[in-house]
């Protein structure tokens, strides 16, 4: 059984559709991309697995359990975790508050101690900053934040949604590193990317959306070499 | 003859960041400047600043000669200045027309009391306001219907819908910010022959772009930005060959091929 | 499509808007008023407030007019057994609204009206009933402005503000205070009394205003005018607002240690200022036309009024019974309901039993004599204290 | 010269497709002016089936209320701008028609160019210093202005403190027709507010029009347009102001008396609740709006004490069930054939 | 000197009523950008609810003084919180992601309702509260300062410090901050948003209600409108702060009180308003975020 599943799903903007049947399988302790362009429906793929919104038609299943009706708060709670575009980043609030908040729905409090200590220790940086405002931090210094702060929730599955975007390339590099590391601990990884080359280094698998449905699907290595990549998504 | 546009040493800096530092570039009628960079390198900071949305801290805006530096967006506009947003900024209740409609606010031909009393010179005025609206739609390429709210559109439409409303402004310069964000591969052909059609009209044409296949075959010229610093400025050609570009752009060592520099430009 | 729905929904609409207000009207075409009438029950109207922060007051005007038509009607009624009936309305002490209500009971067909407790609602009133040819009798407001245009419909049966600045003004000198301390609540009834006062007692030169300002009605906290009070040394302080603000004020004067007298007027001269204020109550004097509570003989038009609604009178109940009355004897002696012969009843009414004492009017439709005398508080209720005769 | 005569014959052709007449655009331009032609019709018959005097008085100030309604749409539903204060504008008005045609015994008609001047200068003074804020402190200021000018008017004497002005003169009198007369006065109200709303909607659908609801949509984007978004929110203030102070003067004529109790922050909420209520942006939804809300206190009122209950509780239910009001923007407009766009195209094609 | 001490002493005290009405608003509005004009009439409804409770229980509670007054206030706040939670899902939950001004006429139409259904059930008498608060002044620096208006503050103070310390220090608090930056990044960390909002509902009423209670015991009477005139007042006082900011709303509040004040004693009782009003418009066109406000930055 796949740990997320969509199957044949169709989501609406007001008037406007923005997934048109889409379907897709996320094995536990994978690592997947979904590639495509602006405006493809990649963003709105994740917000519907994470119930921010909720589709028209078909499901969408998590560890065996349909959450296509439900609500964002169930979602968490049952270990799916959005890292969203742009990081939203609670911005007068400060870092280690930002990282209680991704603890909101964990109860017990010796846990998050944990976790917490875990997450500085991954990323070191965090801990210097604790005390500053999260709207102070670098764009790069907010993403690490981001996941930091979707790690303290205890994911058993993490989707994350242009970690690169605005960064530079050493920093890219680097979060790239930081997702492999989680992987590596046994989280399951979907990963939206507009750098496609960036994210099938590290993915192993990968989806290509356009127009709100699944266009392509394969093994990264292959879909590196693949030329209807290069025609669908880069248009050549 | 001074040039349409010219951007001297502009500067902006926010809470002691400069987000744009020392850019300085020139266009004409009739050509087309891309400005590039990495995402975060300045580029839309930069259309604020000429477009007058953000007071740069250094530095000048000239156009044709005069300086237009710190003014009002609407008075820079009065000037001769349009543009388009990156993340598509229409009036999303109101209809296509009337979006492309807002571009001619400044043809005037009409004022409270013609308009309370329908006078000829407002039928007039509004008539001819919305041939103009047909005429850019059609010149745009616009197929959609026209009647209807924008939020009704699709993405495509959007973005061609905002081009005709920047393009009825019949400004001398038109910035056009990201214009081929999520077009799809034949959306974009149509976008490229769209920008040289804007040219051809004699306007001078400055636009953010990442789609560098784009870049490379439709600007004359190419700035390059990064971390708000001017790194680069030349032919396509020159700009390819440019080590800087490609290690402050494409980034180091294995590095490059974090942005697709492909295409046969 | 979408469009025509529109459209029929649009008549279905206003189809329901026609037919709800010619319901209401119940008249096609002219419905216009017919004060002329001279058979059926006899329709007196009354505008008093029955919403809004007067509500209170209006509410026991009400029941005092409907005691006196109870009365009357078990008597026989008027002009040949006909019945009177009294119609309420609301005027919220808010222009537009009284306004509405007056329209509203001249569309009814009322004869003469009764009602009118606040000025500011009660002034554009009068047009209305004078167009119509309603004679008012006013039971409460008690503005100059309502005479001032000198409408011939207009008779007022509260002594004016003139006539309770006179009477404060008597009692000033008798009591001795040198200075004097005015508060009103910027309403007009409130600030005629403290004008008029002011004006007098500086004619007179016997004490000194040292201090007049207003409140706003409707807060809880006055910290500033006691401050104020409390600043100008005065010997008394005399608010001319409401109970339920001047409650507030005396509360809070007496906590802040202000040692000097208090007086009211007549819109304080209510039981329920010893509710709001308590104990600081105690003592504190009213200008005040004479209330059952202060006539002798009055316990069992009390009783009665207790019985029949549950609560004791207030002071304006008396004033609408009182109204209520002398419209029924008005028409009596004029023998008729038309506007002209009750107008000239009216102005030869002499020595009308009322509760404040022989009613007879001036020539300006104001009480011949003010009749007002001086209330104390004592055991949470106004009773005499100087007649001032 | 070319330009004019393409437009012209682009004009011909359009009458020739009014001729045909069936197509979505004319059919609902017809449709558009029909509706607003009903209700003015019912509005003028509305006399002949009822004309107590308590009937007239309420449809007078209804219609008056529908004034407001519709100048607070420009403000609010056009613009929009929060405006927690326009009944100050109905004060300025109605004190400025009230004070001088009582100091002079004029005709309160005679007013007219007074009241508008007022208007605009109380718009200005309103407007100018705050229309920078954003909008919740928009309107807590204009809370704050429209109580000032209630404060102002109860505290001097030229506005006859508490007790306001009485006795104002009549609306017009041309030799035996006096305007007083309530059919009269109500039949003058529905011409004169028909009048304005028609304005306003026109308004609505001009180059201000659009500019108004380019700043109310994208403040930046209109900007980029070359709007003077200031300069454009500051008009739609004062227009806003003039439509109140024609009510005003409407106001004072009508009760004859005002006083500072009918200029309360209430009265402001319930005309805000008007545009709301019935659309905002929609001059016939507003209207719609106006009307509900000046007329239903009044069916409620055999309700007595508990018409306000009752009123606050249809609010709620009205609203949760209708957001967005009875009648809200359309949202759509007419469009042409491709056989007109084509010749469109080809005039201007011809202008280049 | 005497005289300004006692304008200030006295500003701060009414102040301090503001400051707690003012807090209701300020988190309602900071969460869901919503101008809850029927906060107000929560703040009358809690001075009904003490009235009823007091008066049911009879005299016997009466002799208890100050004990008995803070359980009443307790089970007022209790009650008006659950009121508050109650208008909420009916009147505003119903129009999330509609229009703004749209919920703004719910909060009128509840508005009306509240005041005239209590006018419905208790009349529209005014009543004299069961349980008085009085007490002897002394002179501090000049000013009359009496025991009642000291335990007052006393207890807005100790709420108030609660409040801010929950909102600080709790992960319902965390929430709440949080909900008010971004609603849609708090959906994404797990947060029950209505279940939060409702919670903001309880506590603002709950606040208000306590006030109410407060403000029957101190001065002594209340009415069905008590309500309408310090909802404005709380409102404008949570404007000044720096609406959406907990601590900006105290301080808005002691700041209006303040300005109230003063402005009786420059320009007189009948211009007080219109004072605090200018100074109002003044400050906000100067500084138009309010005191502790945040700056926001103009993005394109």
């Amino acid at each position: 059984m796949a740990m997320l599943e969509f199957d044949n799903v169709e989501v609406f903007y007001g008037k406007v559709q923005a997934l048109r049947g889409l379907s897709l399988k996320v094995e536990e302790g994978e690592i997947v991309a979904l590639l495509g362009n602006n405006g493809a429906g990649k963003t709105t793929t994740l917000s519907t697995a994470s119930a921010l919104m909720n589709p028209q038609s078909g499901t969408v299943t998590f560890n065996g359990a349909d959450i296509s009706k439900g609500k964002p708060w169930d979602v968490v709670a049952a270990g799916l975790i959005h890292v969203p575009e742009g990081r939203r980043i609670f911005s007068t609030l400060s870092v280690h508050e930002n990282l209680l908040l991704g603890g909101y729905l964990v109860k017990d409090r010796g846990l998050i101690q944990k976790r917490l200590k875990h997450v500085y220790e991954l990323l070191p940086l965090l801990d210097e900053r604790k005390a500053q405002q999260g709207g102070t931090l670098s764009g790069g210094e907010q993403q690490m934040l981001a996941i930091g702060r979707a790690l303290i929730a205890g994911p058993k599955m993490l989707m994350l949604d242009e970690p690169s975007m605005g960064l530079a390339p050493l920093i890219v590099a680097q979060v790239m590193r930081v997702i492999s590391d989680i992987r590596d601990e046994g989280t399951t990884v979907l990963l939206v990317e507009q750098n496609a080359r960036a994210a099938l280094k590290v993915t192993d698998r990968a989806y290509v959306i356009e127009e709100g449905a699944t266009t392509l699907e394969g093994n990264a290595k292959d879909m590196i070499a693949d030329p209807r990549i290069i025609d669908a998504y880069l248009g050549a | 003859m001074s040039p349409v546009l010219e951007v001297r040493d502009l500067e902006i800096a926010f809470g002691g960041v400069k987000a744009v530092d020392g850019l300085s570039f020139t266009a004409n009628a009739k050509e087309i400047i891309a400005v590039i960079g990495p995402n975060g390198a300045g580029k839309t900071s930069a259309f604020n600043c000429i477009t007058g949305f953000y007071k740069p801290t250094g530095g000048s805006v000239l156009l044709n000669g005069a300086d237009i530096t710190g003014k009002r967006p609407a008075d820079i506009a009065h000037e001769g200045v349009s543009r388009t947003f990156q993340n598509l900024r229409l009036f999303h209740d109101m209809t296509v027309l009337d979006n492309v409609r807002a571009g001619m606010h400044l043809y005037g031909g009409q004022n409270f009391l013609d308009a309370i009393f329908h006078t000829p010179r407002f039928k007039r005025s509004e008539a001819h306001y919305t041939e103009e609206a047909h005429y850019w739609l059609d010149f745009v390429g616009y197929r959609g219907r026209r009647g209807v709210p924008i939020r009704n559109l699709s993405y495509g439409q959007q973005k061609q819908v905002e081009i005709a409303r920047a393009l009825a402004r019949k400004a001398e310069l038109l910035l056009l910010d990201e214009p081929a964000a999520g077009l799809n591969h034949s959306e974009k052909q149509s976008l490229l022959e769209l920008v040289r059609r804007i040219r051809d009209l004699g306007t001078a044409v400055v636009l953010i772009e990442h789609d560098m296949g784009l870049v490379m075959e439709v600007s004359e010229r190419i700035v390059v930005m990064n971390f708000g610093k001017e790194i680069a400025d030349g032919t396509p050609a020159e700009v390819k060959a440019n080590p800087a570009v490609i290690e402050a752009y494409l980034g180091k060592d294995d590095e490059d091929e974090e942005v697709p520099a492909h295409g046969d430009a | 499509m979408n469009f025509r729905k529109r459209t029929i929904g649009m008549l279905g609409i206003a189809t329901a808007v026609l037919l709800a207000t010619s319901a209401c009207s119940g008249g096609l075409l002219g419905g216009g008023g017919d004060t002329g009438s001279d058979s059926g029950p006899i329709k007196i109207g009354m505008i008093v407030p029955t919403s809004g922060s007067s509500a209170p007051t209006g509410a026991s005007m009400a029941n005092g007019a409907k005691m006196a038509v109870d009365e009357i009607n078990k008597a026989g009624g008027v002009l040949n057994g006909r019945m009177l009936e009294l119609q309420i309305a609301d005027g919220a002490c808010d222009a537009q609204q009284a306004v509405a209500s007056a329209n509203k009971l001249v569309s009814s067909g009322v004869v003469i009206s009764v009602g009118g407790y606040c000025s500011g609602a009660t002034l554009p009133t009068l047009p209305i009933f004078n167009k119509a040819g309603v004679p008012m009798i006013i039971p409460a407001a008690n503005s100059q402005d309502l005479v001032k245009e000198g409408l011939k419909n207009v008779f007022l049966i509260n002594g004016t503000g003139l006539q309770q600045s006179t009477a404060a003004l008597t009692f000033i000198k008798k009591q001795g205070y040198k200075s004097v301390a005015l508060v009103d609540d910027n309403t007009s009834y409130s600030v005629d009394i403290t004008t008029e006062t002011k004006k007098q007692i500086e004619a007179d030169g016997a004490a000194k205003v040292v201090l007049k300002t207003s409140v706003n009605a409707g807060e809880s906290d006055y910290s500033s005018v006691v401050r104020d009070i409390m600043g100008s040394n005065a010997d008394l302080l005399y608010w001319t607002g409401y109970y339920q603000e001047g409650g507030l004020i005396i509360d809070q004067l007496k906590k802040a240690g202000y040692t000097g007298d208090i007086m009211v007027a007549d819109g304080s001269a209510d039981p329920t200022l010893a509710t709001i204020a308590g104990a600081a109550a105690e003592g504190v004097y009213a200008t005040m036309t004479p209330t059952p509570n202060t006539i002798k003989g009055a316990e069992g038009w009390i009783a009665d009024y207790k019985k029949a609604y549950g609560e004791d009178p207030k002071p304006y109940s008396t004033q609408s019974y009182d109204a209520v009355r002398l419209a029924a004897a008005a028409i009596k002696a004029a023998g008729n309901t038309k506007t002209d012969d009750v107008i000239a009843a009216l102005e030869g009414i002499k020595d009308f039993k009322a509760f404040s004492g022989p009613l007879s009017f001036t020539k300006e439709h104001t009480l011949a004599s003010g009749g007002f005398v001086i209330l104390v508080m004592k055991d949470g209720d106004f009773q005499l204290f100087d007649d001032l005769q | 010269m070319t330009i004019d005569n393409s437009t012209e014959s682009i004009h011909t052709v359009e009458a020739e497709a009014k001729k045909r007449g069936f197509g979505a655009w004319l059919s609902s331009i017809f449709e558009n002016k029909y509706i607003g032609l009903v209700a003015l019709g019912i509005a003028l018959l509305m006399p002949f089936l009822i004309a107590t005097p308590y009937a007239l008085n309420i449809m007078t100030t209804a219609a008056i209320f529908v004034v407001l309604a519709a100048g607070l749409n420009i403000v609010v539903g056009y613009c929009g701008l929060l405006d927690l204060g326009y009944i100050a504008f109905l004060a300025v008005g109605a004190y400025t028609a009230g004070i001088i045609s009582k100091a002079f015994q004029l005709p309160v008609l005679f007013t007219l160019p007074a009241v508008v001047i007022m208007c605009i200068l109380a718009g200005l003074i309103i407007g100018a210093p705050t229309l920078r804020l954003r909008s919740d402190y928009l309107a807590i200021v204009t809370l704050g202005f429209g109580e000032i000018t209630r404060i102002t008017a109860n505290n001097l004497t030229i506005t006859g403190g508490p007790s306001g002005i009485f006795g104002i003169p009549g609306f017009l009198v041309i030799g035996d027709i006096d305007f007083q007369n309530p059919v009269i006065f109500y039949y003058l109200t529905v011409i004169i507010v028909a009048g304005l709303v028609l304005a306003a909607a026109r308004l609505g659908r001009s180059r201000l029009g659009r500019a108004w609801k380019f700043v109310k949509e994208d403040e930046d984007a209109a900007e980029a347009m070359g709007i003077h978004t200031y300069k454009v929110k500051l008009l739609a203030y004062i227009f806003g102001a003039v439509w109140g102070g024609f009510g005003g003067m409407l106001f004072a004529s009508h009760l004859t008396a005002i006083s500072p109790m009918s200029f309360v922050f209430l009265q402001s909420a319930l005309v805000l609740m008007a545009v709301v209520l019935g659309g905002m942006g929609n001059m016939k939804g507003v209207v719609l709006g106006a009307l509900a809300i000046s007329l239903l206190p009044e069916f409620l009122r055999d309700f007595s004490s508990y018409r306000y209950l009752l009123f606050g509780i249809l609010l709620v239910v009205v609203m949760v069930f209708r957001p967005q009001g009875f009648w809200p923007p359309k949202g759509a407009e007419a469009e042409r054939t491709k056989a007109q766009r084509e010749l469109a195209a080809m005039a201007n094609g011809l202008k280049k | 000197m005497d005289q300004a001490t006692q304008v200030i002493w006295d500003g701060l005290f009414v102040g301090s009523f503001y400051a707690l009405i003012a807090l209701g608003y300020s988190m309602v509005y900071g969460i869901i950008k919503l101008l809850n004009f029927a906060h107000g009439d929560i703040y009358m409804v809690g001075a009904f609810i003490g009235y009823a409770i007091l008066t049911s229980l009879g005299g016997s509670f009466q002799s208890l003084g100050l004990f008995a007054l803070i359980v009443v206030m307790m089970v007022s706040m209790l009650l008006t919180g659950t009121i508050g939670v109650i208008v909420e899902k009916l009147a505003y939950q119903p129009l999330r992601g509609a229009p703004r001004l749209a919920v703004l006429i719910t909060a009128v139409g509840a508005s009306f309702a509240l005041e005239y259904g209590v006018a419905a059930i208790a009349s529209p008498n005014p009543r004299g509260f069961p349980v008085r608060l009085d007490g002897d002044f002394v002179l501090v620096l000049g000013a009359r300062v009496t025991l009642p208006q000291i335990i007052l503050m006393l207890i807005a103070g100790v709420l108030m410090f609660a409040l801010d310390l929950y909102i600080r220090r709790t992960s319902t608090g965390r929430a709440m901050r949080s909900i008010s930056l971004d609603m849609k990044g708090s959906l994404l960390m797990g947060v029950n948003v209505n279940k939060v909002i409702s919670r903001t509902f309880f506590i603002g009423s709950a606040l208000a209600g306590a006030a109410g209670v407060m403000a029957g015991a101190y001065y002594g009477k209340i009415d069905f409108l008590m309500g309408f005139i310090i909802g404005l007042k709380a409102f404008t006082a949570a404007v000044i702060g720096g609406i959406g900011n907990i601590r900006g709303a105290m301080l808005g509040g002691l700041v209006l009180g303040l300005v109230e004040s003063i402005g009786s004693q420059l320009v007189g009782g009948q211009w007080r308003d219109a004072f605090a009003f200018a100074v109002l418009i003044l400050f906000l066109t100067l500084r138009p975020t309010g005191i502790l406000g945040e700056r926001v930055t103009e993005r394109v």
